[in-house]
């Protein structure tokens, strides 16, 4: 009965959505406060409604209602409570259910933060933000059915799929989700700003907010996915360039290259055109991106359950492609760069190289990716794209970028002159120069790794610069003492510090995957209780095997003593572990036994065991700590860059806003 | 009950994992370590999954190839002519990249070419851009002077502006 | 699918229709007076000029403009902001100052959070943050509408008492509408 | 003052600029322009074109159970080259399997004897061992003492003309070469198989 009306409160939401979309494009058109109104009220009604949706669905799985095809299929009554909550995004119908929820929930922010500014274009916001909901309402209802019911009532559920029982697999999705899903608030702006044609600095700024968000979410929902690959799959990575990962990335990398070249936007005017499509591309790319993962178009480790939503995402996405691409035609004349560059030795330059390498490697990751299908349709042999080639590709872009990024900082707007050059980079320069001798003789020979840590130390070197003129420059203008100088610094310009500490973010995160692809050293051993095998100075011994039944498995764990100093100094025991489950017993799942060292994490995965010995993979990964170091640093930045402006609180919002006529 | 069921699974497992543990074949391919056949699964992938590498993979049927390269490396082959055998035998997929040539190429060449061709379109954009200001500094005799009063606000409101 | 659930749906579909219908209902309005949004372009155009003369000083600060640069850009951004402020007092006489009442809006406000102020103040400065996300039709209505009066009476000391225009503590007639200011 | 003027210059937003001389220059602006968006949209629709085609022939792979066999070919264990092609006017059971596949131990020994019944009633089996390798497939087939031509689907180019989802997986190919019937997973039941094998005999 309660199903039944989750599946009319969808119904109900998607006529809703529909008529949202039409009145509020006709509202916008007609510049009708009333239609405006409605559309805001279309807007808090759906999402309302979804939440209900939702609620009764969450209701489902946490009593149990086996009835309930999705929470037969993903649940069971052993399930932990916790991942019985999070299983509303375990499967197809429910995780779209969530997608909508998501999206309604930015929908209502978007339209309480903007309900009396921005006059002219919100009925076109809510207008492109309902259409979306309406979308996804349709494949809800027509399509993959959440609320579909069997005849009677099984005893119990099939469980959720083992790899997903996990904390990581429980918050990480909420972020990428919330990253993707933020993505169409942008989107939505400039399909308004184009429509409206109130294409001024109006709208860029809200954008740049609005990107921001979603940007630290698809950043940390990005990183997380890495913490959980690397602590669960148990091969020693975090990434593997798979098509479900590249559908998370791509969407970054455009998302990432947008929020450099808004600035330009912002500052001088230029790049109105670009900055349209980069918007649009990025959505595009998310909405291909959760195409891909849900229609199996790709075949992929993470894929979703095969299922007849592909026609549906196909439809919707020729709608947003051509659409767009008409309107932004139509507006072309509207969008003339209001100033130029002065020279390539100037920070706009900078960003248009920025641009060129993300776009670069965003059109490459996307090639790569979809590829093996066009491969397949056209010779119809079928070849993989793995890492091997991704890492060829993107590579020397990626240590570009990483150059460009230790440059770009030390270039002021419009021009830098020759002595001003030099003066910003003699210091960086020769301590690179000097660390890229010392770790040539003393490290390793080899070159892209020296290449690449030489350019992290330099992007390091030229932020501290940064801080430290900075800091100076302030303390000689106003007498502050350092660290109110800095507090100050980062309060009033924290676009551009916030900036460069999401950048110190990168760097270690590139510092880490360096260590990570060039010096990782890896064993396989099979050992007999009380053995022992050496890797990288330290010693691992087995010491046993328990089992033990919690909930809904049955976990085995190997207890393995780490020493140093060969065996002589006991680090840590550690214990790799692997969970069978009791309704998935042929996908057992794996924990990694770690001892996190500043300098590399010392890592066990249990691969199986016979009555008195057991098999190992060992690997020495150098500084991983820090690719997680560099995912909080990255979200830090943001939020400083995010934090309001101590002056500029309000903004005046110049558009217009309702008149009592 | 639960419990003998229970404890049945348990060693049913034991005895499926001690059998994935185990080479299949170990009697000619016995001296031959995981970590040698390993170097070489690292350079293979499931022809199964997408993207798992044969190193990091647990299929049944990736533990058979593992075994399949023990016994190669035990006859004494080098990788390449293993990797060339697992070419011939499933087809291109199991190299994580496409081989070079035929169409295939074009998966290396055109992100090079994009890359080529939109740096030297941001190059001569960014050019013509240039050209369009380049006009000399402006002198400042030209400029009409500004009334006092606009100058005081502007400087008032910089003061604000921070 | 019962007729009991079906007849719950459309209980609970005809208030979310009439909720969503009913300003379809009330008396026809417009979204804003008219379709000129020049003056917000200007005022943001301005904000720009302003942020960029910051920067490029900052930028002469941290030494990455030589004094020579950075005297010929500042020259130019200024003249472009001049450029502007007149335009924007061209096209609304008195709009300059939406900038000021904003300024003046944010400090009441502060003083509102910092002491504990009569209700009625707190109400005052929500007013003026309203009028501070206004264009200029809609300011100059609402002043008429009282707001900005409520303003003069609270800070009589900032405001012109002619137009409601906020004044600095050193003029002596009010930039807005030209009238001489009271001595205190 | 080059930018002042270009700041003058903004049109007032919402006029798109009135002037409609068409210089040469501006001519051939906008017909590069044009040729910028023709390339653009070609670009895109190419894209969207090959997305319903990659979508199309999953489709295809996943309803194939029925429309004329695709032909294969392939040399057996034993080293004897076999295509379908050769058997016409025979029905073929083609069944893929492989040696690392366990529910295809629940159907090896059902199919051996079946094959043992019929092979002199014009019914042809056939294994295509798919992704396997020679070693474990020989053990595999000494140890259901499997009789049958089996071999190698060298490269899966037989897997994938018939699309198969997995192993095993069985198809009844009829003498004119229909396939008749498929079956996903193992085969358990002798009646199921004997049904099947009646729709092919010739």
């Amino acid at each position: 009965m309660i199903f039944h009306i989750g599946s009319l409160l969808l119904v109900i939401a998607l006529v809703v959505s529909f008529f949202g979309t039409v009145v509020g494009y006709w509202g916008g058109r007609t510049r009708s406060a009333n239609l405006a109104a409605s559309s805001f009220h279309a807007v808090y009604a759906v999402a309302g409604l979804v939440l209900a949706a939702a609620v009764i669905l969450w209701y489902g799985l946490l009593a149990d209602q086996f009835q309930l095809a999705y929470v037969w299929n993903h649940s069971e009554r052993a399930l932990p409570l916790f991942y019985k909550f999070s299983a509303l995004w375990g499967g197809q119908a429910g995780s779209l259910l969530f997608w909508t929820l998501l999206l309604s929930g930015y929908s209502v922010a978007v339209a309480l933060t903007f309900r009396t500014r921005q006059a002219a274009l919100m009925p076109f916001v809510n207008a492109t933000l309902l259409i979306t909901s309406f979308f996804f309402l349709v494949l809800l209802v027509f399509s993959v059915h959440p609320f579909e019911q069997y005849e009677f009532r099984p005893a119990d559920g099939q469980g959720l799929n083992p790899l997903l029982q996990n904390y990581w697999m429980v918050i990480h999705p909420i972020m990428l989700y919330m990253g993707w899903v933020g993505l169409t608030v942008p989107f939505a702006f400039a399909v308004a700003s184009l429509l409206s044609k109130k294409l001024g600095n109006n709208w860029v700024r809200i954008v740049r907010r609005w990107t921001l968000i979603p940007w630290m979410f698809l950043s940390a929902g990005i990183i997380m996915g890495s913490q959980w690959a690397y602590m669960e799959l148990g091969w020693g990575g975090y990434w593997a360039w798979d098509p479900v990962e590249n559908a998370s990335f791509l969407p970054w990398l455009t998302a990432t290259a947008f929020l450099h070249s808004i600035i330009i936007q912002e500052r001088r005017g230029m790049l109105k055109v670009w900055n349209m499509v980069l918007v649009w591309l990025t959505y595009v790319l998310v909405i291909l991106g959760t195409f891909t993962t849900r229609s199996g178009i790709l075949e992929s480790v993470h894929s979703f359950a095969q299922s007849d939503v592909g026609p549906y995402f196909l439809g919707f996405l020729i709608l947003i492609i051509f659409s767009f691409i008409w309107l932004l035609f139509d507006r072309m004349p509207l969008l003339r760069s209001e100033s130029a560059m002065d020279s390539v030795l100037s920070r706009e330059a900078a960003f248009l190289a920025n641009n060129w390498l993300f776009t670069g490697i965003a059109f490459a990751v996307l090639w790569g990716t979809f590829f093996p299908m066009f491969s397949e349709i056209i010779t119809g042999q079928r070849i993989s794209v793995a890492a091997p080639w991704f890492n060829k590709v993107t590579g020397p872009l990626f240590l570009l970028l990483f150059v460009m990024m230790g440059i770009g900082p030390l270039l002021g707007w419009r021009r830098t002159s020759a002595n001003k050059l030099r003066e910003q980079f003699t210091w960086p320069l020769l301590l690179s120069l000097l660390f890229a001798l010392v770790y040539w003789l003393l490290v390793s020979k080899q070159f892209y790794p020296m290449m690449g840590l030489t350019a992290c130390l330099f992007v390091t070197a030229t932020i501290v610069q940064e801080f430290l003129r900075g800091v100076l420059a302030r303390r000689a203008a106003t007498g502050e003492n350092p660290f109110t100088a800095t507090w100050q610094l980062m309060r009033r310009n924290g676009q551009r510090y916030g900036g460069y500490i999401v950048h110190l973010g990168i760097v270690l995160i590139g510092a880490a995957v360096i260590g990570n692809q060039f010096y990782v050293q890896t064993t396989n051993v099979t050992l007999a209780q009380g053995e022992s095998a050496d890797l990288a100075g330290y010693r691992f011994t087995y010491n046993g095997l328990s089992a033990e039944h919690q909930d809904n498995r049955v976990e085995y764990r190997a207890y393995v003593s780490i020493f140093a100093d060969d065996g002589a100094r006991l680090l840590r025991t550690v214990s790799p572990q692997r969970n069978v489950y009791d309704k998935n017993p042929d996908m057992p799942t794996s924990e990694v036994g770690i001892y996190v060292l500043p300098s590399e994490d010392l890592y066990v995965v249990l691969n199986g065991w016979s009555e008195n010995s057991a098999t190992f993979s060992i690997f020495v990964n150098p500084l991983t700590l820090w690719l997680w170091v560099g995912g909080v640093l990255i979200v830090l930045g943001t939020l400083i860059a995010l934090w309001p402006h101590p002056r500029r609180k309000t903004v005046p919002a110049p558009a217009g806003v309702p008149v009592r006529a | 009950m639960n419990r003998v069921i229970h404890l049945l699974r348990l060693t049913l497992l034991l005895f499926v994992f001690l059998a994935l543990g185990q080479p299949l074949y170990a009697q000619d391919a016995s001296t031959v370590t995981a970590d040698q056949v390993n170097e070489v699964a690292r350079e293979l992938w499931c022809p199964l999954c997408s993207g798992v590498r044969l190193d990091g993979c647990e299929l049944k049927a990736c533990d058979q190839m593992k075994d399949e390269i023990a016994i190669k490396l035990a006859a004494g082959d080098d990788t390449e002519s293993i990797k060339s055998y697992f070419v011939t035998q499933y087809g291109p997929q199991v190299l994580g990249e496409p081989p070079r040539s035929g169409f295939n190429l074009l998966a290396w060449i055109l992100p090079v070419a994009v890359l080529l061709g939109g740096g030297l379109f941001v190059l001569t954009r960014g050019r013509s851009m240039m050209q369009d200001i380049r006009p000399a500094p402006v002198a400042s005799s030209e400029r009409p002077v500004p009334d006092d009063d606009y100058a005081r606000r502007l400087d008032e409101e910089l003061a604000r502006h921070d | 699918m019962t007729w009991l659930s079906l007849a719950i749906g459309l209980i609970i579909a005809l208030p979310v229709i009439a909720y969503v219908a009913r300003p379809l209902f009330t008396p026809a309005r417009l979204l804003y007076a008219t379709d000129d949004s020049r003056l917000g372009d200007l005022l943001a155009r301005k904000d720009t000029v302003l942020s960029n003369i910051k920067e490029i000083e900052f930028d002469h600060q941290t030494g990455k403009l030589n004094t020579e640069d950075y005297a010929q850009y500042n020259q130019r951004l200024r003249g472009q902001a001049l450029s502007l402020l007149k335009r924007i007092d061209q096209i609304a006489p008195g709009a300059g100052d939406l900038d000021t009442q904003l300024e003046a809006a944010i400090a009441a406000r502060r003083k509102v959070a910092a002491a504990p102020v009569s209700d009625a103040a707190a109400a005052t400065a929500a007013s003026v943050t309203e009028i501070a996300g206004t264009d200029d039709a809609t300011t100059k209505q609402a002043t008429e509408a009282g707001g900005a009066k409520e303003v003069v009476m609270q800070r009589s000391a900032s405001f012109c008492h002619h137009c409601g225009a906020p004044v600095e503590p050193g003029d002596r007639f009010c930039r807005a509408c030209g009238t001489r200011l009271r001595e205190e | 003052m080059t930018e002042m003027t270009r700041l003058d210059e903004q049109p007032a937003v919402s006029h798109a600029p009135a002037e409609d001389v068409l210089t040469p220059e501006k001519a051939a602006h906008q017909r590069r322009m044009a040729m910028w968006r023709l390339i653009i949209v070609g670009v895109l629709l190419a894209f969207v074109a090959f997305l319903v085609l990659g979508l199309q022939r999953q489709n295809v792979s996943q309803q194939r159970a029925s429309g004329m066999a695709p032909d294969f070919e392939f040399t057996t264990f034993d080293g004897e080259a076999i295509s379908l092609a050769d058997l016409a006017g025979q029905g073929v059971v083609l069944n893929f399997w492989a040696s690392w596949c366990d529910p295809c131990r629940a159907e090896a020994d059902l199919l051996e004897q079946t094959w043992r019944r019929e092979q002199n009633n014009g019914i042809t089996f056939i294994g295509l061992d798919y992704l396997d390798q020679e070693h474990a497939a020989l053990k595999y087939m000494a140890e259901y003492d499997i009789t049958y031509p089996n071999g190698a689907d060298i490269q899966s180019q037989a897997a994938r003309s018939y699309g198969i989802k997995g192993v095993p997986e069985t198809f009844f190919i009829s003498p004119d070469g229909k396939i008749q019937s498929q079956v996903i997973g193992p085969i358990v039941s002798q009646a199921d198989l004997d049904r099947r094998l009646d729709e092919i005999r010739p």
